[in-house]
C-alpha cells in the first residue's frame, strides 16, 4: 500500500498530528481531562500519554478556566500548549482566557508577546448527549479578531491543518466533529501541514454551489450526488477555516454556478453562514444570481435529547437535497 | 425526615428508595446495553445511600439540585419511575418530554430542580434557588448535589462562598467517589478530604461514610437545622464509590479490579439490612417483600414508560421560549 | 412640563425602570457588583440601594459565574432577578450559566420550568478603558436560541424594553451603550412597556435604508442630516431587539430604497449585520438592491486604548456619511 | 535578592522603588486629573511595598504577572519610567505602541508578562507560566500579583488548585488592601484572612504586613526558595490599603475619612525610612538624595514620554496577529 492510500480514521490523524508535533518540538505539549490513561473522552489522545509521559501529556483536574489560562502563559512562556476540551460546550466555561486574554494579548501589548496555543475542541450533535453537551460555536470564536477557527471535515485536513495550527504563533481554535472521529480517509504519513486560509472544492459543478462546514461536508457531498441523479450538478466548497476566511473561491464559484446554498449544524441566527451570505451579498457576485442566497442552518433551538428530535434539529443529507432542488426551481 | 433507624416504616423507606435506586440503575444498564437506550448514561450503583439519606432529612418541599449522575437524586427526592425511564427512552411522557435526557433530568414538582450537565453547573443554581427563599421569607432548604470532580470547577469556588457570606439555606453535598471521570482526587486535589476546603470559607466541612444511610441521614440533618435556622451552608462529603465505569464509553483502566471488588464489599444496601435486622426493625421477610415490591414497580415502570407515545418534534421551535 | 416633554437621562431611565418594577412586583431584585453604596460602576443603580435595602440591591463578591448562577436558580425559584454585569467583556466569565444553563433550562426540561431573569450589561467602546473593557459581543447572545437579546439606543427605549424583559418568562440580555448613559432624551414617567420584537423607523427617507443598533443609531440619524444635505434621503432602523428580530419591516424599507448600509460597532466577520444582510439577500428584497449590499462595522480588531486609534477602531458618523455616498454612487 | 535592610545599597534600591512608585502613581493622577490621560488610572498609593518587598526577592529573569492597579508591580519588576508613561501617554513609544494602556502595561523583557483588565486574569497566566519553566526545566520563579477581590473569581480556584497538585513554580501573592472596589473582605468572604483559603489546597498562607517592605520580603523569600526547589505554591498575603479612590470615578462613599487616614498614617515609605535610618544603613541625607533622583527621573519621564510620537493607527489590522 503506497503512503498515499493509507487510510486512517479522523481521531488517528489528530493524534498522529499531535505525536508528530510532539516528537518535532519540545515545546509543544497536551494538556486536559482525561487525555492520559482513559485516552481521552473521544479517545483521540489514545496511546499518546504512554510514548510521551504525564508531563507532555498532562491529565488535569475539572478546571476548563484554569487549564486554558495554564495554556495561555505558558505559550506566552514559550512552549506550545494544545488543550483539550472534552466538548467544545465547556469551552463557555474558559470564554475568559480565550476571548480576553489569548485572542487579544498579541494586540494589547503592541506586539511584544504571542500565544502560539492550539484549543481543540469535539462539537456538534448527533450522539444523543442533549443541549450542554452538542452545541456548535464556530460562530462566536470566528467573531472574535485575536483567533484564529479551524473546522476539519476530512481525516486529511484533521492532520494538516492540525498541524499548521501548532505551527501558528496565535491562538487556533480546532473544533472537531464528534461525528467525524470515527470516518477515515486516506491521510499522508509525513508531518504536511495544510495552510490556513484555503477553502477547499471539495467538487465542482455548473448548476448550484454549495459551502459547508464540519459534518456538513459530507452530507452535501451525499446530497450532490443525489442532485446529480436528478440533473443538478453541484460544486461543494469547505472553507475549512473561518478565520481567516478565504472568501474568493466562493465568491467565483458563486458568480458562475448563479446559486448557492450555504449549509452548517448550528443555529442560523448570526452563525458563520450569515457571514458568507454578507460576503455574496457586498460583492459582484450578487449580479450574478439566479435565485436568493439560501442557507440551510440547525433550528435555532437547543439540541434536544431523543434521537428524532435531534436529527430533526439539524439539516440531514434529504433536508439539504430540497433546499437545492427547491434553489433550481426558483432561479 | 426521620432517622432511617427510628422506627419500622421510614427503616423500610430507606431501603425501598435505596433499591428503587440500584434496579433503576440496573435496569438502564440492560436497556442501554441491549441498544434501546440512546445518549450516555451515568449510573449510580453503589452511591445509593447518599442521596437516599440527604432526602431523607429534607421535607417534601424542600429543593434538590443534581448531576449528571443524577438518578439516584431524583428518585430519593420522589420522582415517578415510569415517567423517569419515559424520559431516557425518549418518551412523549418524560419528565422533559424526552428533551432532556438522563442529563437533564428534572421534577421540579416533587422538588428537583434539575440533573445538570455541566459539572458544577448547578452549584451557583442551587445557591441562587436558597436566595429566593431566603427574599420569599420561605424556609426552605436546599441540598446541592455535586462530584468530587466538581470542586475542582470555579463554579463551585464561587458558589459556595455566596453562600457562606450571605448564610443561605443550602447544604453543598460532595458525593466523593474518588473519580471525576478517570482523574483520582488524589491527584485532582493537594488535600486529603474534600471537607478540608470548608473552613477556607469560613463552613463547617464534614466527611462522612457515604456508603452509611445513617450516617449521611445524620450529618444532613444536623446540615439542614444549621441551614433553616439561618447560620449558613455546610459543606458535606459523602465518601463513596461507584461501581460501574464513569459512564458508557470507559474502560476503567485507571482503577483496579481490587479496588472495584473491594467497595463492592462495601455495599450500602447490604449494610444497611444487616443495620435493620441486627436493630430488630425489620425481619429478612420483610426486606424480601421491600426487593419484591421493588423489581415488580421498576418491571411496571419499564413496561408502562416503553409503550408511551414517542417524543413528539412537531413543536419543536415552540418550546424554546416560556410565553407569558 | 408635561409627562411627555420630561427628559432623563439613558442611565436615569433604566434605574426609574428597575425602581418601578421592584415596586411593582415584590419578586424582581437586582444583584451585581458594587451596584449598592458605590451606586454601581456606571452610576445605573444610584439610588435603588437606599430605597430598596440590601436584601433586594444586593451587592456582591467580584464572581460573575456565581451571581449569573445565582440569578439563575433565583429565577427557578419563582423570583425576578436583574444582574448588572459590571462591563458586558465579563460576561465571558458566567458564560457557562447565561448559555449551557438560563437559555437551554425551559427546553431541557420539556417546559417544565421557566428561567425569568434579565442580564443588564453595558457594552461598547468609547472610553479609552481598551480590549479587555469595551467589547461589543451582542453577536453571540444573538445566536443562542432561548436567549433574547435587546440593544436599547435612547432612553425611552432603555426603560420600556427593560420593562418589557423584566415580565418576560425567558432570559433576556440587555445590553446598554456606556456612552449612551449620559445621554437624554424624554422618557414618560409611567412604568410602560416597549414590546420586546419591534424594531423602530427612526427616520424615513427615500434614497438609502440604514439600519444601525445602540450608539450607532445617533450616529447614522446625524449622518443622515448631513447626507440629507448632499441630497440623499435617508431611512434610519433601529432592530432595538436582536432576538426576537424583526426582519419585515428592514426589508420593506430596502425593497423601497433599493440600497442598504448595515452599522455596528462589534467587528464585522460573523457579526449581527452578516445575519440582517443575509436576510435580505434571502429575501425577495434582494430584487429590488440597486446596488451590493454595503456592511461598515468596527475593525477586526481588539479596541485600542489611544484614543485616536480607539476611534478609527469603530464606524463614526464620517465613515457613515462616506459608505452612504459611495453606495448611491455605485447604484 | 537581598533583605532590604541587609545593606546600604540595597535599602536604598528598595526605598528608591517606593519612591519611583509613589511618584509614577502621583504624576499619572496630575496628568489624569489635567485632562492630559485618557480611560481610567488604578493607583497604588499606599501600597508600595508588596510589589517592592517582592520583587526584590525575586531573581531578574524570575516573571511576574499584575493586575489592573499594576504600575507598582511593572516599576518594582524593572521597568523603564518613560516608556510606562509613554504608554499611559498614548505613545508609539510605550511598553504597548498605545494599544494596551494601564491596564494592559507589560515589560516582558524584565519579566512582567502583563497587567490584566480582568480581575484573577493573570492568576491562571501566571500558573502556566510556571508550567511552562517546570516543563523547560528552568528554575525560574513565577511571581502572581491580585487582589483580595480576586480572591472569588473562579480563576482563582482553578489555578491555584493546579500550581498546588503540580508543585508549580509560582508564588500567589495577594495584595489584600481590603476593598475590591466598594466592596469589603468583611463582606465578601467569611473568614479573616485571605490566607485561610491555602489550607483547602493544601499550601501554606502566609498573612504579613503589606506595608512592612522587610516582612514581605521574609515571607517572599521563604515561598520563592519553596517554590523554586520543586516544593510548590505558597498563598502569601501582604494586607496594605490604598489611599486613592479605586479608579476615577470613585468617590468613596463605602469607607471612611477616618479609615483612610488612619492607613495614611502606616505610610510603608515613611516607615522604611524610619528604619532604616535607625538601623544606620542610610542617613537622612542619603533618603533627601533617593527622594530628589526619582524626582528628577520622574520629570525627565514625563517630558520625553510626552515629546514622544502618538501612537500610530496606520497598522492597526496588521497588529491582531503574530506572524510566523
Ligand atoms: C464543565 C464540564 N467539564 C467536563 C465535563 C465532562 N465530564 C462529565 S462528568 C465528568 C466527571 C465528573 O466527576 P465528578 O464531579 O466527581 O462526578 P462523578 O462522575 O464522579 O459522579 C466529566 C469530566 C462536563 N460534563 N462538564
Ligand atoms: C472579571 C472582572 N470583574 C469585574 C471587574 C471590574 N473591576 C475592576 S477592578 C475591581 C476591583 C478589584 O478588587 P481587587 O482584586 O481587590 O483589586 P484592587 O482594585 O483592590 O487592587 C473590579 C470589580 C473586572 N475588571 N474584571
Ligand atoms: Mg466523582
Ligand atoms: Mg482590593
Amino acid at each position: 500500500m503506497s503512503d498515499q492510500d493509507r487510510e486512517i480514521s479522523y481521531a488517528e490523524a489528530v493524534r498522529e498530528a499531535i505525536g508528530q508535533a510532539m516528537e518535532a518540538d519540545d515545546r509543544v505539549f497536551m494538556l486536559g481531562e482525561d487525555i492520559g490513561v482513559y485516552g481521552g473522552a473521544f479517545g483521540v489522545s489514545g496511546d499518546l500519554f504512554e510514548r510521551f509521559g504525564p508531563e507532555r501529556v498532562r491529565d488535569t483536574p475539572i478546571s476548563e478556566l484554569g487549564i486554558v489560562g495554564a495554556a495561555v502563559g505558558a505559550a506566552l512562556a514559550g512552549m506550545r500548549p494544545i488543550v483539550e476540551i472534552q466538548f467544545s460546550d465547556f469551552t463557555n466555561q474558559a470564554m475568559d482566557q480565550i476571548v480576553n486574554q489569548a485572542a487579544k494579548i498579541h494586540f494589547m501589548l503592541g506586539g511584544a508577546a504571542e500565544v502560539p496555543m492550539v484549543l481543540r475542541a469535539p462539537l456538534g450533535s448527533g450522539t444523543g448527549a442533549a443541549a450542554q453537551h452538542s452545541q456548535s460555536l464556530e460562530a462566536w470564536f470566528a467573531h472574535v479578531p485575536g483567533l484564529k477557527v479551524v473546522m476539519p471535515a476530512t481525516a486529511e485536513d484533521a492532520k494538516g491543518l492540525l498541524l499548521a495550527a501548532i505551527d501558528d504563533p496565535n491562538p487556533v481554535i480546532v473544533l472537531e466533529h464528534k461525528l467525524l472521529y470515527r470516518t477515515s480517509g486516506p491521510v499522508p504519513e509525513e508531518a504536511f501541514r495544510t495552510p490556513l486560509g484555503q477553502t477547499a472544492v471539495r467538487r465542482e459543478g455548473a448548476d448550484l454551489t454549495i459551502v459547508a462546514t464540519g459534518v456538513m461536508v459530507s452530507r452535501a457531498l451525499e446530497a450532490a450526488e443525489t442532485l446529480a441523479r436528478d440533473g443538478v450538478d453541484v460544486s461543494v466548497l469547505d472553507p475549512r477555516t473561518l478565520t481567516p476566511l478565504d472568501i474568493e473561491p466562493i465568491l467565483a464559484d458563486v458568480s458562475r454556478t448563479g446559486r448557492v446554498l450555504l449549509v452548517q449544524e448550528a443555529p442560523g441566527h448570526v452563525g458563520f453562514t450569515s457571514e458568507i451570505a454578507a460576503r455574496i451579498a457586498e460583492s459582484p457576485a450578487l449580479y450574478r444570481l439566479l435565485a436568493p442566497i439560501r442557507r440551510l442552518s440547525g433550528l435555532d433551538i437547543p439540541i434536544p435529547y431523543a434521537p428524532q428530535l435531534e436529527s430533526a434539529a439539524v439539516p440531514q443529507v434529504p433536508d439539504i437535497v430540497e433546499a437545492g432542488l427547491t434553489l433550481i426551481k426558483e432561479s | 425526615m426521620a432517622h432511617p433507624l427510628s422506627d419500622p416504616a421510614t427503616a423500610r423507606q430507606a431501603l425501598a428508595t435505596m433499591w428503587e435506586i440500584r434496579r433503576f440503575e440496573e435496569a438502564v444498564d440492560d436497556l442501554f446495553a441491549r441498544g434501546l437506550m440512546h445518549g450516555t448514561m451515568h449510573l449510580s450503583i453503589g452511591q445509593e445511600a447518599s442521596p437516599t439519606g440527604v432526602c431523607l432529612a429534607l421535607r417534601d418541599d424542600d429543593a434538590i439540585t443534581s448531576t449528571h449522575r443524577g438518578h439516584g437524586h431524583c428518585i430519593a427526592k420522589g420522582a415517578d419511575l415510569t415517567r423517569m425511564m419515559a424520559e431516557l427512552l425518549a418518551k412523549e411522557t418524560g419528565y422533559c418530554r424526552g428533551r432532556g435526557g438522563s442529563m437533564h433530568i428534572a421534577d421540579v414538582d416533587t422538588g428537583n430542580l434539575g440533573a445538570n450537565g455541566i459539572v458544577a453547573g448547578g452549584i451557583p443554581i442551587a445557591t441562587g434557588a436558597a436566595l429566593a427563599y431566603r427574599l420569599r421569607g420561605d424556609d426552605k432548604v436546599v441540598a446541592c448535589f455535586f462530584g468530587d470532580g466538581a470542586v475542582n470547577e470555579g463554579a463551585f469556588h464561587e458558589a459556595v462562598n455566596l453562600g457562606a457570606i450571605w448564610k443561605l439555606p443550602v447544604v453543598y453535598i460532595c458525593e466523593n467517589n474518588k473519580y471525576g471521570m478517570s482523574f483520582s482526587t488524589e491527584k485532582s486535589m493537594a488535600v486529603e478530604n474534600v471537607a478540608e476546603k470548608a473552613a477556607g470559607y469560613g463552613m463547617p466541612g464534614v466527611t462522612v461514610d457515604g456508603n452509611d444511610v445513617a450516617a449521611v441521614y445524620e450529618a444532613m440533618e444536623t446540615a439542614v437545622a444549621r441551614a433553616r435556622s439561618g447560620e449558613g451552608p455546610t459543606l458535606l462529603e459523602n465518601v463513596t464509590y461507584r461501581w460501574k465505569g464513569h459512564s458508557k464509553s470507559d474502560k476503567n483502566l485507571y482503577r483496579t479490579r481490587d479496588e472495584i471488588s473491594e467497595w463492592q464489599g462495601r455495599d450500602p444496601i447490604v449494610a444497611f439490612e444487616t443495620r435493620v435486622v441486627e436493630a430488630g426493625l425489620l425481619g429478612r421477610d420483610d426486606i424480601a417483600a421491600v426487593r419484591d415490591e421493588v423489581v415488580q414497580k421498576l418491571r411496571a415502570a419499564v413496561r408502562e414508560a416503553n409503550s408511551a407515545p414517542d417524543a413528539d418534534p412537531s413543536d419543536l421551535l415552540d418550546s424554546v421560549y416560556a410565553s407569558a
